[in-house]
């Protein structure tokens, strides 16, 4: 059976099964995959019949999936956009055809906000606040710089750039706290380990760690073991995500903190396509259940975690 | 003396290779209205002196004037503009286009940018007609021979008007009428004022059209002479530096009586054996120790039949044995196995790998036929290659050299050597001495002569008649991609008498 | 005079320049801790290891006149398939058993080749194509083997071939400096470089030599996977876990990189896997260069861009001729046309 | 294309013109092509017979659409290949181009002088790269590779994140709807990437231009000694696929009105494949620009597929796409050696 492994191929016509396409950013992380994985099951679980469409990180294929189905003729379009902007003609094109837009995961950077109806998602600048705050609080009535580095995303991409944003912001406030090196780890375990290999070689003194996912920040973790020395205790370490081995090395010391951005939106999205379809109006802006966690909570919350 | 003002005049040119001084301070000049023969061995320097000159290379020293200007190409475009029209030693051509492009390419006809491919085609066959060649122009140039090709790189040069008209080897593969048109078009050109330099390692053509001729030894100038006043035993001399004696015993036919084969059992015997579009079904039969010659006009289909009997291509019909046994040869590695060895006409892209030394290069079949697990030591090779070069007088005697900088007729020699060393016992060598000087020539059909009566059967084809009625035991006459008759070498056959049996086939 | 014209005289000078300033950077360049190697020439060299053994084989697959694209995903299989197997293990720590499941692996990236090898040879697909299909689909199914997600496992016998010692020198730089002397003995004491090397310059007359270049082709091809497949192993031991999505994501450029630094031409023929050696380590050290310099992530790509260009140029002979060498009147036109 | 016609079939027979022959066999060299055009047909017809609303006219025109900027770049790549060359930049020129288009938007320039200079800006890319791979004999491969580092280098360093578009002119050619029957529209850049299809395709069929980059690449020793412009026209090729990455690039900021340095990643590859699958080979010296156009269709088929399947996950996106591709070449690779 083919991913979602449901048999029905295309729609075969009962006319009360709502369609829903929705087009994914593609696979880049285990995130993503839970991602839709969650997508997946929860439309099965709802009845909702779904065109799954995997653009593969390009924005050109999800504007081609989209317009595929606009002339699919579907009933609700659901999309995490790859980047915020460039979304305007192909979202008037569905808004023209009658199909009301969700946006999930990402938002979208257009000045009509009548082109979608709703976005569900988590707001990166807001997970690099969370993030630095934890960090100010530390630190708080403490004297001495901190050196921290920070292992970004991808370069160019947009959680990359707003989890840096927020968590510079924040920190901006206690000016010993100091970003020393600052380098791309593509979000990947081995660039992680590969760049904190180095920042390990090239920084004298290394306080903290912030990293943009929770594969970074395990790569690194490697690193820093490897370099003799004990993650969560001689460095200091903070990521995002709370994925289900970011809460194990959390559980286990050798992370700090761990701000979550859940992946788990397909209950929530089945809702709103539903309150859409019903002719209902959701809100324009709903935010993922999502929380932080510390090494203590991570250890009762670890059990429940699926992905 | 009433000399007109030369055209062209090189004084001391120089030409440096890493390595090697290709040309030391050669004078040369060219007059108007006269054909010019370049005269010299293997890798004297011919090519790179008119390579020199039409800005292909740099020079490292002296002075090029045409037409009384000082001149410094600085490539063959430049060169062609102003009025030097160029046929390169080896055919260089885009195979990939069509007969027409090739010879109108660059200069096509066009109406308001666009070429006008039908006035295009219809110049391109009328110009070949005048080659006495009838050929689809829009048929892409690798479908043709090498011969063929050459012809039509004759044409492109021929074509363009110019002052000065070089010709590097055009007759290498060309059979007598093809020269002979050739040279009509060529008086032609020089009636009209036009001047010619020429190279070819055939005497007798040399004397039938030039008009004065410079001889280059070692990248040295020897001199400039009459070709009137110079008599091919000394021009020979001048070019070798030594008298040249070898031909003598073999011009007695007499001794060339088959020995051994009489009785012999055949080696190979194709019966009915043919490809379509490529020959007709033949019979044919090599016994040990004969040479049959393969004789035949451009395209009658020699070329085909040798690669079928080496499993270049296959065969679709007929049946081939050897050593008595049916066989069906698919691939060279087949022939191979059963000693049979193939040395292509078309040196350049089926002959020598250009990257690779001369060693590598005369090593590769006998260590293809090993297998990969079972490479020849180094001093083994070592040995085996000095030999042939020694024995093939290959210049320069350097084995590290790669294969592509030695001149035309030492990467011939390589090749040579490539198969000699497998000792095969069919040798089928299709125009193995193009290109090659006549002092090397003699050296290889001496060779063919020494294999066979060492046992070895030889399938020897080439365009210049001569040559195959000297090796040949018997000869197999090719017309239209058939073979029309078999011919047993003896007294009372000579090129008149093949031309008879080609042109009689050609009224049937 | 003869050293500065050596074809890999630039690019050993970059690689120097490199090294250099990684050492005013580093806390260690190279030191002996707990018995072994540690600083960032350790590093340097044990991170170069996959990257070396991708274009080790990519340099065959290139004498031939090809390319392998799939070298990518066949990693990536092929750490999903050994994470896979070891993580179902009763005792990870078995010697026996992951020695067992990395041969495993590694025949399946070697049957990959085997595919790889029989498009191109057999049934005469470009080889970019060829090799597309299985870079695409490759990926696949290595995330369908992984099921999208992360692998862990916990075998140390595992992740020593990545980040052990042995003679207190990286396991992993061991191994790709076996795969090294192997391939030169393999290439060089052989006729095998030889007949690569023909193939590479001319199918036909190689074909009219009594070549089987079909043979030699898919042989390359077979190779390059099995390189390609140690490589994956090396890559997900070295992070403990297989990740099938970015496993040797985009390696076969940075491969093919590393293979024309070391001055082996793209159209085939002559290749040189000391230059392979050399330009694998440098992308390697440029890589950690960068990190180390600290660049800017969005000034990370100029700066590569500037030392990629400083090496074409200086990997050309006419460029260094034209700035280094005596300056001449006018540029030479230097056709290699065989006479 | 040409209007060459007849060539013998390769039985090589010296007839000469055989007018009858023309009737049975389709003249060799174009047998890739019609081969893959088959193929493309049959399985367009696979999609409709299978798919509820494949069928539909807008399928056809959407594909156009979707990848106006796949042909606009493998138009480009078809003339650089042909010289036996290959421009791994195009993607990086196209984020270079949609950075700066937008950032200089939204700076205020007018966009009457955007839109030249960013098309200006990649053709002197080319034409850059071209001069190095002409004057200091680089590889075409490593050249082109430094210029992709330094494109998309460029982009990122102007903006990480992506720029909206806000322009009137930009929106205004993005939201021009041209119908072409009720209900089927198109836009401005797939009649763009279809004018650039056609321009390209006489200019490689019916200028000297065009014969002399078959000629370079058939082989570039040669065509240097017949006395053919090489190095102009070498550079000239990479000039044009800049210009056509730069076009390109024009197109996907018009489609998306917005900038972003990560546009178009790997994008090369998609084009360079789509040109060999159209028949192009990598060799150098053959080739059409209509094949390549075929290639792309065949690219952008698989993809609308894919989508109309709907129910795949990333892995089995990626399986069925190397399938699919699998498929259509060994299927085009049997016919066309069979009909030879
Ligand atoms: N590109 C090159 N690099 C190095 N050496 C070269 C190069 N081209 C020619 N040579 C050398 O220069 C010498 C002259 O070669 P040239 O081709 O001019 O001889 P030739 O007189 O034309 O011989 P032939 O009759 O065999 O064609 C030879 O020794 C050859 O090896
Ligand atoms: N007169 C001709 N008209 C058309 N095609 C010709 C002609 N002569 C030769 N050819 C082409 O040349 C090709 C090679 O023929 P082949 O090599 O068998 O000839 P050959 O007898 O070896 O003569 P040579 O090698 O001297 O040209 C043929 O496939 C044919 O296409
Ligand atoms: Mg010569
Ligand atoms: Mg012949």
């Amino acid at each position: 059976g083919c991913g979602g492994g449901d048999d029905s191929s295309s729609g075969s016509g009962s006319d009360d099964k709502i369609v829903l396409g929705f087009s994914q950013v593609g696979a880049e992380s285990g995130w993503r995959t839970a991602n839709t994985k969650s997508i997946q099951d929860s439309a099965k679980a709802a009845g909702i019949e779904l065109k799954f469409a995997d653009a593969q990180g390009k924005q050109e294929n999800q504007i081609t999936a989209i317009r595929s189905f606009i002339t699919q003729k579907v009933d609700v379009i659901a999309f995490s956009p790859v980047v915020t902007s460039g979304w305007d003609a192909v979202l008037k094109e569905a808004k023209d055809a009658g199909i009301p837009v969700i946006l999930t995961d990402r938002s979208v950077d257009s000045q009509d906000t009548s082109l979608y109806v709703s976005f569900l998602g988590s707001d990166f600048v807001e997970e690099g606040k969370k993030a630095g705050q934890w960090l100010v609080d530390q630190y708080k009535g403490k004297t001495g710089t901190v050196n921290i580095v920070e292992l970004q995303g991808t370069t160019g991409a947009a959680p990359a750039i707003d989890r840096q944003k927020g968590f510079a912001d924040t920190i901006a406030s206690d000016p010993n706290l100091k970003v020393v090196k600052s380098q791309t780890g593509d979000f990947t375990r081995a660039q992680g380990k590969t760049v904190m290999e180095t920042f390990l070689q090239s920084t004298p003194k290394i306080d903290v760690l912030y990293a943009h996912n929770d594969d970074m920040g395990l790569g690194a973790i490697e690193a820093i073991e490897a370099a003799g020395k004990k993650p969560g205790t001689d460095i200091k370490i903070i990521t995002v995500d709370a994925v289900k081995d970011g809460m194990t090395a959390l559980s286990e010391g050798k992370i700090n903190y761990i701000v979550e951005c859940s992946p788990l939106l397909g209950p929530q999205l089945m809702d709103i396509v539903k309150q859409v379809k019903s002719g209902g109006t959701p809100e324009k802006r709903i935010l993922t259940k999502e929380t932080t966690f510390t090494q203590e909570q991570a250890k009762t919350e670890l059990p429940n975690r699926q992905y | 003396m009433g000399e007109p003002s030369p055209v062209l005049e090189m004084t001391g040119i120089r030409k440096v290779f890493p390595g090697v001084v290709a040309l030391d301070g050669v004078d040369f000049r060219l007059l108007p209205g006269e054909i010019h023969a370049l005269m010299g061995e293997n890798g004297a320097g011919k090519s790179t002196l008119i390579k020199v000159l039409t800005g292909v290379y740099d020079i490292d020293g002296g002075q090029i004037t045409l037409g009384g200007e000082q001149v410094d190409f600085t490539g063959p475009l430049q060169s062609q503009k102003a009025g030097v029209s160029t046929v390169y030693q080896e055919v260089n051509l885009c195979t990939n286009l069509t007969v027409a492009e090739n010879i109108f390419i660059g200069r096509e006809p066009r109406k308001f940018g666009r070429i006008q491919w039908g006035l295009m085609r219809k110049r391109a066959a009328e110009l070949l007609a005048r080659l006495d060649l009838n050929i689809d122009v829009s048929a892409t140039l690798d479908t043709y021979s090498l011969a063929i090709q050459q012809m039509v790189a004759i044409a492109r040069a021929v074509d363009v008007s110019a002052r000065v008209l070089i010709l590097d080897e055009p007759t290498s593969s060309l059979d007598a009428s093809e020269v002979a048109q050739l040279f009509t078009i060529m008086r032609r050109l020089k009636d009209d004022g036009v001047a010619i330099l020429f190279v070819s390692h055939f005497l007798d053509q040399v004397y039938e059209i030039s008009d004065r001729l410079t001889v280059l030894r070692n990248g040295q100038l020897i001199g400039e002479y009459k070709t009137a006043d110079l008599p091919q035993v000394q021009l020979v001399e001048k070019m070798i530096g030594k008298e040249l004696a070898v031909l003598e015993d073999l011009e007695d036919k007499s001794q060339r009586i088959r020995a051994k084969t009489a009785d012999a059992a055949p080696i190979l015997a194709a019966t009915g054996l043919g490809r379509t579009g490529a020959i007709s079904p033949f019979d044919l039969t090599i016994h040990q120790g004969e040479v049959v010659g393969l004789a035949g006009l451009l395209g009658s289909g020699r070329t085909e039949l040798a690669r079928l009997l080496f499993g270049a291509d296959r065969a679709d019909s007929g049946s081939l044995q050897i050593d008595g046994k049916d066989v069906t040869l698919r691939s060279p590695q087949a022939a191979m196995k059963r000693g049979i060895a193939f040395s292509s006409e078309n040196r350049r892209t089926e002959g020598i790998l250009g990257e690779l030394s001369v060693r590598e290069n005369i090593i590769l079949a006998l260590q293809a036929s090993r297998g990969w697990t079972r490479p020849i030591p180094r001093r083994k090779q070592d040995e085996i290659v000095d030999k042939y070069i020694k024995a093939l007088q290959i210049r320069p005697a350097d084995p590290e050299r790669e294969v592509r900088n030695l001149s035309g007729g030492n990467q011939q020699k390589v090749l040579l050597a490539r198969w000699l060393i497998t000792e095969p016992r069919l040798l089928i060598i299709d125009e193995p001495t193009r290109g090659i000087d006549v002092g090397a020539k003699a050296e290889i059909q001496k060779l063919v002569a020494e294999l066979s009566d060492g046992g070895m059967a030889v399938l020897f084809v080439s365009a210049e008649l001569e040559e195959v009625l000297r090796l040949s035991h018997k000869i197999e006459v090719l017309r239209d991609r058939r073979l029309v008759e078999e011919l047993e070498n003896t007294e009372g056959v000579d090129a008149d008498r093949i031309m008879q049996t080609i042109a009689s086939g050609a009224t049937q | 005079m003869t050293i500065i014209k050596h074809r890999l005289f630039w690019p050993s000078v970059i690689l120097v320049a490199l090294l250099v300033v990684n050492m005013f950077t580093a806390n260690q360049f190279i030191t002996v801790r707990d018995g072994h190697l540690f600083g960032v020439l350790p590093d340097i060299l044990r991170g170069s290891a996959p990257l070396l053994l991708v274009a080790l084989g990519m340099t065959l697959v290139i004498a031939t006149g090809g390319i392998d694209l799939s070298v990518g995903a066949v990693m990536a299989i092929s750490g999903a398939v050994a994470c896979l197997l070891i993580k179902d293990l009763g005792n990870q720590n078995a010697v026996g058993s992951v020695l067992l499941i990395m041969a495993v692996a590694i025949g399946a990236s070697l049957l990959l080749g085997l595919w790889n090898g029989t498009l191109v040879a057999v049934v005469g697909i470009q080889p970019i194509i060829a090799t597309l299909i299985l870079m695409v689909a490759g990926r696949g199914v290595a995330q369908l083997v992984t099921d999208g997600q992360i692998i862990n496992v916990q075998s140390s016998p595992y992740a020593a071939i990545a980040t052990g010692h042995f003679l207190s020198v990286p396991i992993a730089f061991l191994i790709a400096i076996a795969a090294v002397v192997l391939t030169v003995l393999l290439t060089r004491r052989t006729a095998l470089g030889l007949l690569l090397e023909s193939v590479g310059g001319s199918p036909t007359a190689s074909r009219l030599a009594g070549i089987r270049a079909r043979r030699i082709t898919i042989m390359v091809y077979v190779v390059s996977g099995g390189l390609a497949g140690l490589a994956g192993l090396i890559y997900s031991a070295n992070i403990k876990s297989a990740d099938s999505i970015s496993a040797g994501n985009l390696i076969e450029l940075d491969a093919i990189l590393a293979v024309v630094i070391g001055g082996t031409a793209l159209i085939g023929g002559r290749f040189s896997i000391a230059g392979t050696v050399i330009g694998a380590i440098l992308i390697q050290a440029l890589q950690v260069t960068v990190v180390a310099v600290g660049v800017p992530s969005k000034a990370t790509l100029l700066f590569k861009a500037v030392i990629v260009v400083a090496l074409c140029l200086s990997q050309s002979t006419t460029f260094r001729q034209k700035v280094f060498g005596r300056f001449k009147s006018r540029p030479a036109v230097t056709a290699e046309v065989p006479a | 294309m040409t209007t060459i016609d007849a060539t013998p079939a390769t039985n090589k027979t010296p007839s000469p013109t055989n007018p009858r022959r023309r009737v049975y066999l389709p003249n060799t060299k174009y047998i890739p092509i019609l081969a893959t055009l088959t193929l493309l047909l049959i399985m367009y017809f696979t999609g409709v017979a299978n798919y509820e609303n494949f069928g539909q006219p807008s399928v056809v025109v959407n594909l156009f659409r979707d990848n106006a900027v796949l042909i606009v770049v493998a138009v480009g790549m078809t003339f650089v290949i042909i010289t036996g060359g290959i421009d791994l930049s195009v993607g990086a020129v196209i984020s270079m181009t949609t950075t700066l288009t937008a950032t200089l938007l939204q700076a205020g320039w007018p966009p009457l002088v955007v839109l030249p200079a960013v098309l200006l800006l990649g053709s002197l890319l080319g034409m850059g790269m071209g001069a190095v791979i002409h004057y200091f004999k680089v590889e075409p491969f490593i050249a082109t590779l430094a210029g992709l580092f330094l494109a998309r280098g460029i982009a990122l360093f102007i903006n990480q994140s992506s720029i909206p578009i806000r322009d009137k002119l930009w929106k205004a050619m993005s939201e021009y709807r041209i119908v072409l029957a009720d209900g089927v529209v198109t836009k401005i850049t797939s009649v763009t990437a279809v004018v650039v299809v056609l321009i390209a395709a006489a200019v490689l069929a019916w200028t000297r231009f065009g014969r002399n980059v078959y000629a370079i690449g058939g082989n570039a020793d040669s065509a240097l000694l017949m006395g053919l412009p090489v190095g102009r026209t070498k550079i000239a090729v990479y000039t044009l696929s800049g210009f056509c990455a730069a076009l390109g690039g024009v197109l996907f900021s018009i489609n998306s009105t917005s900038g972003w340095a990560l546009q178009g990643q790997g994008l090369e590859l998609d084009a360079i494949a789509a040109c060999v699958i159209g028949g192009v080979l990598l060799t150098g010296g053959s080739g059409y620009v209509f094949g390549s156009l075929l290639g792309v269709m065949v690219y952008g088929l698989i993809q609308t597929i894919i989508t109309f399947q709907g129910d795949l996950n990333a892995a089995w996106t990626r399986i069925i796409v190397g399938l699919l591709l699998f498929g259509f070449i060994v299927l085009q690779r049997v016919v066309t050696r069979r009909a030879r």
